[in-house]
């Protein structure tokens, strides 16, 4: 453990920022815009340096640090990142600050609340990547919903309390039954040892080696349907585009591109750690979900109306493959997986960031609205353009090196389904260079559209990074990938069928003691 | 070979890279002409460096001249690797020198074509990243280079046909092309997974060295990975499927169809298949299917040319129909012969596109058969190169037509069961491209010019680069002649194990061949020259066949009764009445009876206080009844 | 002996109780209760509980009732029919009631409590009920019961107070 | 010495005319006095209880309970008043204005 705790440094920076714009008053909007927008750069920056200080070579977890909670029932404070966490981490610090500046023209009304609520948010999104104790994980996991329930709720389109109050109950509704989950291995695990404590490790280690197949089965589930209403998966996506569409730009940077990624992280961090078998035999399921999903959500978008709409049902549609590689429990489907989730928040975020800025001129967002934009405004259709073949999977491009990987690895598992899957690429083209040449290319005969003015330098300095983040990720991945395979390695040797996990309480537990009677004794081969 | 030259390899591909962002990003602020010379100079350049690369390869043993070259590790996953580097051999070298000379010699032509063009330096920019890819494309070492070079160069072809994107047409045939290319990569990827999960590695080396070794011949998985390949080669190179992207990718500007339509990208299917020849070797069924398709296309093709009015698709059909000869030329394992075609066809081709490009320049783009008439005298540099060109085309012998083409048909005579037929087809078809090719010359150049058009002769910087192909395509021949076949030798360290013919059976087809393409000419001199009615009569007579092929065979209309309206339906189907309804529906439904339920429950409230105290007694009663039971 | 008092008082106080219920005009019915509260004061005499019975009397029936009175004779006579329009209720009370008295008076007779009387006290038999026990237990162990009633009457006032002030 | 059933059975007795009073009644005052009745017949329990078990504890309760009871008086009366002023009847059917 580094001596100065630089995760909790990054986790509670914006909070201390909200506060911070909490005392600044109301009407001194620039001061406000300027202090939010600095908290979370900062922030940023101990994130890039995470990755340079993130040894690669080490699966498990790193920069861990442990404060005792709330002793009684033992909930520890304790959190750590591994490869997988690290670069979800650095996407939501670089996404919230990119929300962040872009909502300093676009918010008008109650920038005051708007930025706590996005600091707020901030928070309780680094706080799921980082924790390592399933208390504190449920935690941070419910408190995320509310600053996004008002972040919808309050600057959102015209439905948009029905949009926001469906995403809030959809996701409790999922996230009670992970409770029940929780709470069962829990006490389950306090009646075998004697131990009560929600620390991940020690239960891992008790629910793999002892619990009957059944509950784990029942416990899958009830974990996985939370993680599926979130990812979304299949049958729980209809919350996903009234969200979209009601949510304010800056809203939906952090909607579509970080709490999308969370369903996935809780599949990797929670659900398939504990139960390996279950999860391996639900490959078919949830991979045949995730394939309907690509297909359902790509037909869906083709006939779209609203810009917004049709971004919704993209997005829907990739974190379909996210999810089949995920499941595909091979070295380069995982990996891909977990790639493609970078790869996807950068590209939907500059999707909607694009949208944003037509909304702003035109407060239009009809796909028909517009047309011949590449005419009168040039540069935004450029990297509308680049944007769109990202997310196409165009190779050279960072779309492209994670859709491949996730093929690969589903190809070893399963060949029928990695062929449905891909015609995935096929009709992801179609919808979208359908929208590319709506807008951008054939101008509607019946009206003339009047010159919009093309990017000004504040909305080309917003979208650079992420068009160079696409760039290098596509060009270039071997720092992302080595950083991210150790540790999928790690997972999968640990979810292997047959592997023993020794039950070694974790490192923390140790230094106290342990009452004699535990089941630690009483394990065979102890 | 020392490593400074294998490193400038490197920038063959860079030279147009930095080309394409310079001219992109600064073309705003660049005079006119100034973006297309940077963009010339810049395939130049990588022209240049391929030819010196080229010398100081043939200084080399034959069985020396390979060379892989990392650059950096793309794509470390565990054990999966994928390197960014540049496979330099015979082949590779061939097609770069044919890539960057034709397009040097386009992009010198479009700066006069595109003069009067408002989105001049974006159109160079496209060209550059264009010339770029499909070189990546041509040099990779592995399958997954390959592959981003194959979808880079799809992509650039999306954006030069839709150039001029406030036409509606030109953007739909763009995204058609697009998507097209798209299913054919679709095939391809699914090939690129078997590869890797047959083989464990993308490199070609390692994927060649030991194919022989894992797959036995005609084995399932090599057939299946052939036919993958290919169905890739069939998207990219428009051949029969999946050709009807490229008649309509002629509305983009004439030197992108010369460049991109005609010599360079459509013949990167036949590269793929020659590049995987041990694949296609090992599995005769995919190779059978190799020629069958080529073959048939290339008929088909070259029936729907005949009858057509617009020059340009008159070029693209007789384009589709080349490469389904040369995709015959590799079906039948005469490798060098299918690569030489390739590369006569890029000359002779790209030398009709930039005459057609030319006749439109004139005649203020107009491009229907019969609204030209007469421009012989008009137009001299471009009528003579255009016949030197239809000559070329139609296999007329000193050209180089006539060598690459009779090399496919004799390799195809010889090969053994169906040889006979693909020949004769072979030779119908040879009959059918000269007949159409001096159908649409007699039309243009002969008979009086139309009234109120005043034609005048393209610049010199136009009529230059005519001169050079017209050169090439005349030249270029000689380097396949029967006897020395000097480009048989050159490839023969990469095609191995492929035999070369007998003389006297070639001399033989030669002979047949050259009987049918002069038939072809004399049919067309007689019908349009000697008496112009005879045209008319035929199409009384035999009006359905004459409606079928001038309709495309109603392709078109097929596939879009077959695919894009039901596609539609579905996809509306899904959002209004699936996901509308029933999903979502089924969420609403229960927060409405959730809210339903609660309006029963409220009317208990009856807000009479003694009914309040009833149901407290009742509690009472229950309560104590519950406690009785306890008492026992 | 003991016992003959005992019934009386009872069946004194049951009848009073029912004249309470019964009693068309609301003063009678006062009247009544107040009866009803002076046996129950009699009957905890002969529980040995005379202080009880002193409050009993002295704070329920005088201040409580006197209160009970005055409101009554605010009231203008209204003879209301005592079963009114009660809606379904009318018919369900009676049963009810009957299966209520019948369950409590099974609970309360059979043996919850069959060790009471058993347990040996340390307070003699005289001084049981009287003052000085009562004093002592007041005074020491539920001292701060004791304050917090005196501060519930506070409260109560101020309420009344405050009721009727708003009325105005 | 008198069975501390008695007691128990005539308490219970008056509580269950101390209900009937509630329910039947419509006067409000007639209501309060059986709510007072049900209370003295806890009461009775209370010290025969406390007689039985010989713990003085139990009369102290009663004399909270007592307590207690004066002080609900007085509010219930204050509002039956205020109530009374408003709407000129004793019925309790026409105070359903908290209806659900």
């Amino acid at each position: 453990m580094t001596d100065i705790p630089i995760l909790s440094i990054i986790v509670f920076l914006p909070l201390l920022g909200a506060v911070c714009v909490s005392f600044i008053p109301g009407q001194n909007k620039p001061f406000i815009k300027l202090v939010a927008f600095l908290f979370s750069f900062i922030t940023f920056l101990l994130s890039v340096s995470l990755f340079f200080l993130f040894n690669p070579s080490v699966g498990t977890f790193q920069f861990m640090e442990f404060v005792p909670w709330i002793s009684s029932i033992g909930a520890n404070y304790s959190i750590g990142i591994d490869g997988i966490s690290l670069f979800l981490l650095m996407l939501t610090t670089f996404l919230t600050s990119i929300a962040i500046l872009y909502s300093f023209r676009s918010i008008g009304s109650k920038v005051k609340e708007f930025m706590i609520f996005m600091l707020f948010l901030n928070t309780t999104m680094l706080g799921v990547f980082v924790s390592l104790d399933m208390l504190l994980f449920y935690l941070f996991w419910e408190a995320m919903l509310i600053p996004m329930y008002f972040l919808i709720g309050i600057w959102g389109g015209e439905r948009r309390v029905y949009a926001t109050m469906k995403f809030f109950l959809y996701t409790m509704f999922g996230s009670v039954l992970m409770l029940a989950a929780i709470l069962y291995i829990y006490f389950m695990h306090q009646k075998a040892t004697g131990i009560s404590t929600f620390d991940l490790q020690s239960l891992l280690a008790y629910s793999t080696a002892y619990l009957p197949f059944k509950t784990r089965l029942f416990l899958f589930l009830g974990f996985a349907i939370a993680f599926a209403i979130k990812v979304p998966l299949f049958p729980f996506h209809t919350w996903l585009p009234d969200a979209y569409t009601e949510a304010p730009i800056p809203g939906n940077l952090l909607l579509a591109g970080i709490l999308v990624k969370m369903g996935v992280y809780g599949f990797l961090r929670f659900a398939i750690p504990f139960f390996p078998e279950v999860s391996r035999d639900f490959f078919y399921p949830i991979g045949i979900l995730a394939v309907i999903g690509i297909i359902y959500g790509a037909l869906i978008a083709y006939v779209q109306k609203d810009m917004k709409k049709l971004i919704a049902y993209s997005s829907f549609s990739q974190v379909g493959f996210i999810m089949l590689g995920i499941f595909s429990f091979t070295d380069t489907g995982m990996t891909g997986g977990v790639l493609q989730m970078i790869n996807h928040g950068l590209s939907i975020s500059a999707l909607f960031l694009l949208v944003g800025m037509l909304y702003d001129r035109t407060g239009k967002r009809g796909i028909n609205d517009f047309g011949g934009l590449s005419g009168s405004m040039p540069v935004f259709s450029a990297f509308l353009l680049i944007t769109i073949l990202s997310s196409i999977g165009l190779p050279g491009l960072n779309g492209f090196v994670g859709e491949f990987l996730i093929l690969l690895g589903v190809f070893k598992v399963n060949i029928a389904l990695t062929a449905i899957a891909s015609t995935g690429i096929i009709l992801s083209a179609i919808y979208m260079l359908w929208m590319f040449q709506k807008v951008s290319y054939v101008t509607p005969a019946d009206r003339e559209v009047k010159k919009l003015p093309d990017l000004s330098l504040r909305e080309i300095l917003i979208l650079v990074p992420i068009i160079l983040m696409m760039f290098w990720l596509g060009l270039y991945p071997k720092p992302f990938l080595s950083r991210i395979e150790p540790s999928v390695k790690n997972l999968i040797t640990v979810t292997a069928p047959g592997h023993f996990v020794a039950p070694v309480a974790s490192q923390f537990l140790s230094d106290k003691k342990i009452p004699e009677k535990t089941f630690l004794k009483s394990l065979p081969g102890k | 070979m020392n490593s400074t030259l294998l490193n400038s390899v490197l920038f063959v591909v860079l030279f147009p890279v930095f080309g394409s962002l310079f001219v992109g990003i600064a073309g705003k602020w660049l005079k006119k002409p100034l973006a297309g010379i940077i963009a010339s100079c810049s395939v130049g350049l990588s022209f240049v460096i391929s030819v010196f690369t080229f010398f100081s390869l043939i200084k080399l043993p034959p069985d020396l001249r390979f060379f892989d070259k990392v650059f950096f590790q793309w794509v470390p996953v565990g054990h999966f690797l994928v390197n960014f580097g540049f496979y330099v051999d015979p082949l590779s070298l061939l097609m770069i020198m044919v890539v960057s000379s034709v397009s040097f010699v386009i992009h010198l032509y479009s700066i006069g074509y595109m003069k009067d063009e408002e989105h001049f330096s974006r159109y160079f920019s496209y060209l550059n990243l264009f010339v770029a890819s499909m070189l990546l494309l041509v040099l990779a070492d592995n399958f997954l280079l390959l592959f981003m070079g194959w979808e880079g160069v799809g992509l650039c072809s999306y954006l030069l046909i839709g150039f001029w994107f406030h036409k509606k047409s030109a953007a739909d045939a763009g995204r058609k092309a697009f998507i097209i290319n798209r299913i054919g990569d679709f095939g391809f990827l699914l090939g690129i997974l078997l590869i890797y999960h047959t083989f464990k590695s993308l490199n070609y080396n390692v994927v060649f060295s030991n194919a022989p070794l894992i797959l036995s011949h005609g084995s399932g998985i090599a057939t299946a990975i052939t036919l993958l390949l290919f169905m890739g080669a069939v998207g990219k190179s428009a051949q029969l499927p999946l050709y009807v992207w490229l008649p309509d990718a002629m509305e983009g500007p004439t030197p992108v169809s010369a460049l991109i339509h005609a010599a360079t990208m459509v013949t990167a299917g036949v590269y793929m298949v020659a590049r995987t020849h041990v694949l296609y070797q090992l599995s005769p069924v995919s190779m059978g299917v190799v020629a069958f398709v080529g073959i048939i296309t290339a008929f088909y093709s070259a029936s729907i040319g005949m009858v057509q009015f617009d020059i340009k698709r008159i070029l693209a059909y007789s384009t589709i129909s080349q490469l389904g000869y040369m995709f015959l030329g590799v079906g039948v394992a005469a490798y060098s012969a299918g690569i030489f075609h390739l590369m006569s066809h890029a000359f002779f081709k790209a030398l009709l596109f930039l005459c057609a490009g030319s006749i439109m320049h004139a005649s203020a783009g107009e491009t229907d058969l019969r609204k030209l008439s007469g421009l012989r005298k008009y137009l001299p540099v471009t009528f003579w190169t255009m016949v030197i060109g239809a000559l070329s085309l139609s296999g007329f012998p000193g050209t180089a037509g006539f060598f690459s083409k009779d090399d496919i048909l004799a390799h195809a005579y010889v090969t053994p069961y169906y040889g006979k037929f693909l020949w004769g087809l072979g030779i119908i078809t040879a009959a059918l491209t000269s007949f159409y090719i001096f159908r649409m010359i007699f039309i243009v150049f002969w008979g009086d010019k139309q009234k109120e058009s005043h034609p005048h002769e393209s610049p010199k910087i136009m009529t230059f680069p005519l001169i050079i192909l017209a050169l090439l395509a005349i030249i270029g021949g000689y380097v396949g002649l029967p006897e020395s076949n000097l480009i048989h030798r050159f490839l023969s360290p990469v095609f191995l194990g492929t035999a070369v013919l007998s003389s006297n059976v070639e001399l033989k087809t030669i002979m047949v061949s050259l009987v049918f393409s002069l038939g072809g000419i004399a049919t067309a001199w007689y019908f349009y020259l000697v008496n112009p009615s005879l045209p008319e009569s035929m199409k009384k007579k035999a009006a359905g066949l004459y409606k079928l092929l001038l309709n495309k065979y109603f392709v078109d209309e097929i596939y879009e009764r077959i695919f894009v309206l039901p596609g539609r339906k579905l996809s509306s189907f899904f959002a209004d009445v699936f996901d509308a309804k029933y999903i979502d529906g089924a969420v609403n439904e229960t927060g409405k009876w959730i809210k339903t339920n609660s309006e029963q429950w409220r009317k208990i409230h009856t807000g009479y206080l003694r009914n309040y105290a009833l149901i407290i007694l009742i509690g009472g009663i229950l309560l104590l009844g519950f406690l009785m039971t306890k008492i026992h | 002996m003991g016992l003959i008092i005992f019934l009386i008082l009872g069946i004194l106080s049951v009848f009073t109780a029912i004249a309470v219920v019964v009693e068309k005009r609301p003063v009678y019915s006062a009247l009544y209760f107040i009866a009803n509260l002076v046996v129950l004061s009699l009957i905890y005499l002969t529980l040995h509980s005379e202080f009880l019975a002193v409050v009993q009397v002295l704070i329920y029936a005088g201040a409580v009732m006197v209160l009970f009175l005055f409101v009554i004779m605010m009231m203008p006579p209204v003879v209301e029919n005592r079963f009114g329009k009660m809606s379904f209720q009318k018919f369900l009370i009676m049963p009810l009631l009957l299966i209520f008295l019948f369950e409590l008076v099974y609970v309360l007779s059979c043996g919850l409590y069959a060790s009471a009387g058993k347990s040996p006290s340390s307070l003699s038999f005289e001084n049981f009920g009287g003052i000085v026990s009562l004093g002592q237990l007041l005074f020491k162990r539920y001292l701060v019961p004791f304050e917090i009633t005196s501060l519930i009457l506070l409260v109560a006032i101020i309420g009344a107070v405050y009721l009727r002030r708003s009325e105005q | 010495m008198i069975p501390i059933k008695l007691y128990l059975v005539l308490s219970g007795v008056l509580f269950v005319i101390g209900t009937s009073g509630v329910l039947v009644r419509k006067n409000v005052l007639v209501m309060l006095m059986s709510v007072e009745i049900m209370l003295n017949a806890v009461n009775l329990a209370f010290v025969s209880f406390a007689r039985y078990m010989m713990l003085p504890k139990g009369q102290v309760y009663v004399f909270f309970s007592i307590t207690v009871a004066a002080a609900e008086v007085i509010v219930g009366l204050a509002i039956i008043i205020s109530i009374f002023h408003k709407k000129e009847s004793m019925d309790v059917d026409d105070m359903n204005v908290l209806k659900g």
